[in-house]
């Protein structure tokens, strides 16, 4: 007879032990349970865990578990895969909310003026010093900080964990790949604003440094 | 062939003497017991080569594997007294000398300078195959204990029952409580079992 | 093959081992160390049994006998006495046996 | 053997080298035969093992070094070697030191006693089988050094707790294996295993059943309780779950282990590895036989005409013995994946109070066997000897098995009375689970 007991996480089940028919019954029961465990594991691979038995080991070089949506890495940041534009705005935000402060934004200034324009120059995140909690990419307001899902970073160069503008940059495909319910959801919003974003910038600032010279600049906005 | 039995014989005999002056003679007690377990290993092998197996491996069994733990589980039991440091010998240990000395020489000199020991001669060792065998082996020690020995052998084993309950006699300790610890499944059920006893 | 070896040999190192053993037991001043003595001395007369016993009477199973017994009666005695050291270490807290002298006239 | 030495030395060579000399050098052989088994068993061991209680925990065990993982005991084995070798300031080197050697080479010796195939004991004299049990008490002083020596409390009582275990548990261990010295009437491990051919009863018992080298003490209602016992008492000995009191790594550290480092844990790990072997094979030789197996006892007879058949003989002896070591060093794993650790009063309670008389009576069954079995007029039980060897079979089977069943139920309740004057478990019908009266 079992009786669920209501315990705040979940529910335990204590089970019934019937009195031992012979003297060592439940031993002889428990080894049997093992030896089960050691038949199956020669079996097919455990694929959920609702599945009891079967190897749950996964061979991590050349198994890897499907990371969710959701997961966080490390910050990186995004340009438009047709023009090339990055979605940056070099607003700042990011790097005022940075609890370890480890962003440090440069912001552009056109040539031939001298004023600002919408893009970052530099763009430098620390990654071994970063933590990761991902309040960047939450305070972004142009959707241009996404987390990634990358996570074999470890290396024996300690500064080429300072990552520059063209180390960050990703493709919008990319983070598509890797959350395609979250960008759906932001995607037009934050294509209304790099619309926006581009019809204030000229020449080849803010297109991304891999696609100079494969995209067209966009076309020079009417002088004021 | 003798040679080399001569040899093994000196090699043998030195490790007893040896191990058995370093037991009276070094200041750590637990040293000395080592030593002491040195000294009946090599007896042990000395039994080997008098061709008595069973008095050997009885000997290993009893001295180096029961009597020898015995020992260092008393100088355990008995913390602060491995006595390094501290004189390990009576103030007038120079009679225990003299007395040893004294039997060590009135042991000798009669019976092995003055006796003539009557020895039959060797026994030829190339025998046929189901010739009598030279020694006494198990089996007939085995028939002695049951046949000519067994009064001795009955009391022997009546006074390993009065030590082992004479041992336990003297250690045991009485305490005033016994405390058991249950698991968790246990006390929890315990502690029910007491709840339920208030509600009544 | 033990021919090759005098039986007074044997008895010699047997005397040694038995005086070496008196030693002990009348001079340590811990009971444990008194008592390897008694142990050494009753090797070493075991050791007199087993040689005598195959020099001279190989055939009969006299001298393995009594040395069992003899090695009966050692584990017995180390058993008590260990025993009564403990016992005499929890009265007095230590194994000296020269400051155990509570029945001294 | 010998004969191919003294060919060698005396014929091919011309050396005139006395008996002795190739007595010593067989010897010496045999000896590095076996010194050179004992640490390759030791690897293959350690592998299985963790190999196996993957499998059974469901995980898959170390398999990147090699194919599946095999060279991973050469990887471990190297790490070893390479490691800084540390002794405690305080500690007693030489003592420290020495007990390493103190536990690795009895059991070392044990080995030397194990009849490998038919005609193949390393070193066969009459009391092989209490040298073996005798030999193996020794390494228990090296576990007392190597506990006192570190200067660690947490050591001291490993070595405490390991030498009570094997103090306690050896005497159950011997008096079940003297039962199965009453059978056979032999205390030498090679006539036991030899007593063992046969189908079901074995050869000495009805000469007339055919030889299929089957005739396993296990199958007696003797040798049964005998090897239950044993091997409790053999899983004490080698310190294996659920017995693994004295090296009970969630409570003192690695017990007498705690202070060594390098090469020196090493030998303690290699000196229970080749314990934990030998008791495996001691258990397939004195209950499951040996090296006896269909067709072995069949090429040695052919082996009198042909050299080759009793070399086939040998091998096939040789595969026999160590399937049935793999698969009790198998039972050992298997149960230390399916049971937890006792506590150090069950443990004596289990060993003192039931396995002790148990044996005993064990012992007791075993005579009425024998003389069922041996005994005629000449002890003054001449109506036996008016039986038929079938019937005095049934009669000695039959009065056994009631004396073990009894003394088996006797005990059992004994123990569980006793108990009951300790806060007892009962069961509840509402929750299942467990109160106290």
């Amino acid at each position: 007879m079992t009786v669920k007991i209501e315990i705040q996480r979940g529910s335990a089940v204590p089970l019934s032990r019937r009195h031992p028919k012979f003297l060592g019954q439940g031993m002889l029961k428990g080894m049997e349970v093992v030896l089960d465990h050691w038949f199956k594991s020669f079996g097919p691979k455990l694929e959920n865990f609702s599945q009891t038995a079967g190897i749950f080991t996964t061979e991590y070089p050349e198994e890897r578990l499907k990371l969710a949506e959701a997961y966080r890495n490390l910050p990186i940041l995004l340009y438009d895969d047709e023009t090339g534009q990055e979605l940056c705005t070099s607003c700042l935000q990011c790097e005022k909310i940075c609890p370890p402060q480890v962003i440090h934004i440069t912001q552009t200034k056109d040539p031939s003026t001298g004023k600002l324009v919408l893009a970052a120059a530099e763009f430098i995140i620390e990654y071994d010093a970063c933590m990761g909690c991902g309040l960047c990419a939450e305070v972004c307001p142009f959707d241009s900080i996404k987390m990634d899902h990358h996570y074999e970073l470890s290396t024996a160069d300690h500064a080429s964990l300072t990552m520059h503008k063209a180390d960050l940059l990703r493709p919008v495909s990319y983070y598509q790949s890797l959350a395609p319910t979250f960008w759906e959801q932001t995607k037009e919003n934050a294509y209304k604003k790099l619309q926006n974003t581009v019809k204030r910038r000229s020449g080849l600032l803010g297109i991304a440094p891999s696609m100079v010279g494969k995209v067209q600049p966009p076309e020079t906005k009417p002088a004021e | 062939m003798e040679i080399v039995v001569q040899i093994l014989f000196m090699l043998i005999s030195a490790l007893i003497i040896i191990a058995a002056l370093m037991v009276v003679s070094v200041k750590n007690i637990i040293h000395a017991a080592l030593w002491l377990f040195t000294s009946f290993f090599a007896v042990g092998a000395l039994y080997l080569l008098l061709e008595a197996e069973f008095v050997a491996v009885i000997q290993v069994l009893v001295y180096v594997g029961a009597v020898s733990i015995l020992v260092l589980f008393a100088i355990m039991l008995t913390r602060h007294v491995t006595g390094e440091g501290q004189n390990q010998l009576y103030s007038r240990w120079w009679l225990g000398l003299i007395l040893a000395l004294t039997l060590f020489g009135a042991i000798i000199v009669p019976t092995v300078f003055k006796q003539k020991w009557n020895i039959p001669a060797p026994t030829v060792v190339t025998e046929p195959q189901n010739a009598e065998p030279v020694v006494a082996g198990v089996a007939d020690i085995g028939k002695a204990f049951m046949r000519e020995y067994l009064l001795p052998f009955e009391v022997a084993s009546l006074v390993l029952l009065v030590a082992l309950i004479g041992a336990i006699v003297v250690v045991f300790e009485e305490r005033t409580e016994r405390r058991v610890i249950l698991t968790l499944a246990e006390s929890w059920a315990l502690r029910q079992k007491e709840s339920a006893k208030v509600d009544q | 093959m033990i021919e090759a070896v005098p039986l007074e040999w044997i008895l010699t190192v047997a005397a040694a081992l038995f005086c070496i053993g008196l030693f002990g037991a009348l001079s340590r001043r811990n009971a444990v160390g008194i008592l390897m003595g008694i142990e050494l001395m009753l090797n070493a007369i075991n050791l007199n049994l087993v040689a005598f016993w195959r020099y001279l009477s190989p055939l009969s199973s006299t001298g393995p006998v009594f040395s069992l017994l003899i090695i009966t009666i050692a584990a017995a005695e180390a058993a008590v006495g260990l025993a009564m050291v403990i016992a005499v270490y929890r009265a007095w807290q230590t194994v000296n046996l020269d400051t155990v002298d509570a029945l001294k006239g | 053997m010998e004969a191919l030495i003294n060919y060698l030395l005396n014929t091919a060579l011309n050396l005139h080298a006395p008996e002795w000399v190739i007595l010593l050098i067989r010897h010496l052989l045999v000896a590095t035969i076996l010194f050179l088994v004992v640490p390759f068993q030791m690897l293959l061991l350690t592998y299985f093992e963790r190999r196996v209680i993957a499998r059974m925990q469901d995980r898959v065990g170390p398999n990147r070094v090699g194919w599946e993982g095999v060279l991973q005991p050469i990887a471990d084995a190297v790490k070893m070697f390479t490691k800084e070798d540390i002794v405690p300031a305080a500690a007693d080197k030489g003592v420290h030191l020495l007990a390493t050697g103190v536990v690795v080479v009895p059991t070392m010796f044990m080995l030397s006693v194990l009849p490998w195939g038919p005609g193949m004991t390393p070193v066969d004299f009459e009391t092989s089988l209490l040298f073996f049990f005798a030999i193996s008490s020794v390494s228990a002083i090296g576990l007392v050094m190597g506990g006192w020596s570190g200067n660690n409390k947490f050591s001291l009582l490993g070595a405490m707790r390991a030498v009570a275990q094997m103090i306690s548990y050896e005497m159950p261990a011997i008096l079940s294996i003297l039962a199965l010295v009453l059978m056979t009437g032999s205390m030498s491990i090679s006539k036991i295993v030899e007593a063992q051919g046969g189908l079901i009863a074995n050869l000495t018992d009805l000469p007339k059943v055919p030889d299929l080298g089957l005739g396993w003490l296990l199958f007696t209602p003797v040798g049964f309780l005998a090897f239950v016992c044993f091997f409790i008492s053999a899983l004490a000995e080698g310190e294996r779950t659920p017995f693994d009191i004295p090296e009970a790594d969630s409570e003192i550290v690695a017990g007498y282990m705690t202070e060594y480092s390098g090469m020196k844990f090493g030998m303690f790990y290699l000196a229970q590895y080749v314990l934990n072997f030998a008791l495996c094979a001691i258990t397939a030789t004195l209950f499951f036989g040996g090296w006896q197996g269909p067709g072995v006892s069949q090429l040695s007879a052919m082996g009198a005409n042909n050299q080759l058949f009793s070399i086939l003989a040998g091998a096939l002896g040789v595969v026999y013995l160590l399937l049935k070591t793999y698969f009790f060093f198998f039972t050992m794993v298997w149960i230390r994946g399916a049971f937890p650790r006792l506590r150090i009063d069950q443990l004596m309670g289990l060993g003192w109070k039931f396995l002790l008389p148990l044996t005993l009576v064990n012992i007791f069954s075993a005579a009425i066997w024998a003389a069922c079995i041996h005994w005629g007029p000449e002890q003054g039980l001449a109506f036996l000897s008016a039986f038929g060897p079938w019937k005095r079979w049934a009669i000695a089977f039959l009065s056994t098995l009631v004396i073990n069943l009894l003394a088996a139920t006797l005990l059992v309740r004994i123990n569980s009375s006793a108990e009951s004057s300790m806060p007892k478990l009962v069961e509840d019908q509402k929750f299942g689970a467990v109160t106290l009266p």
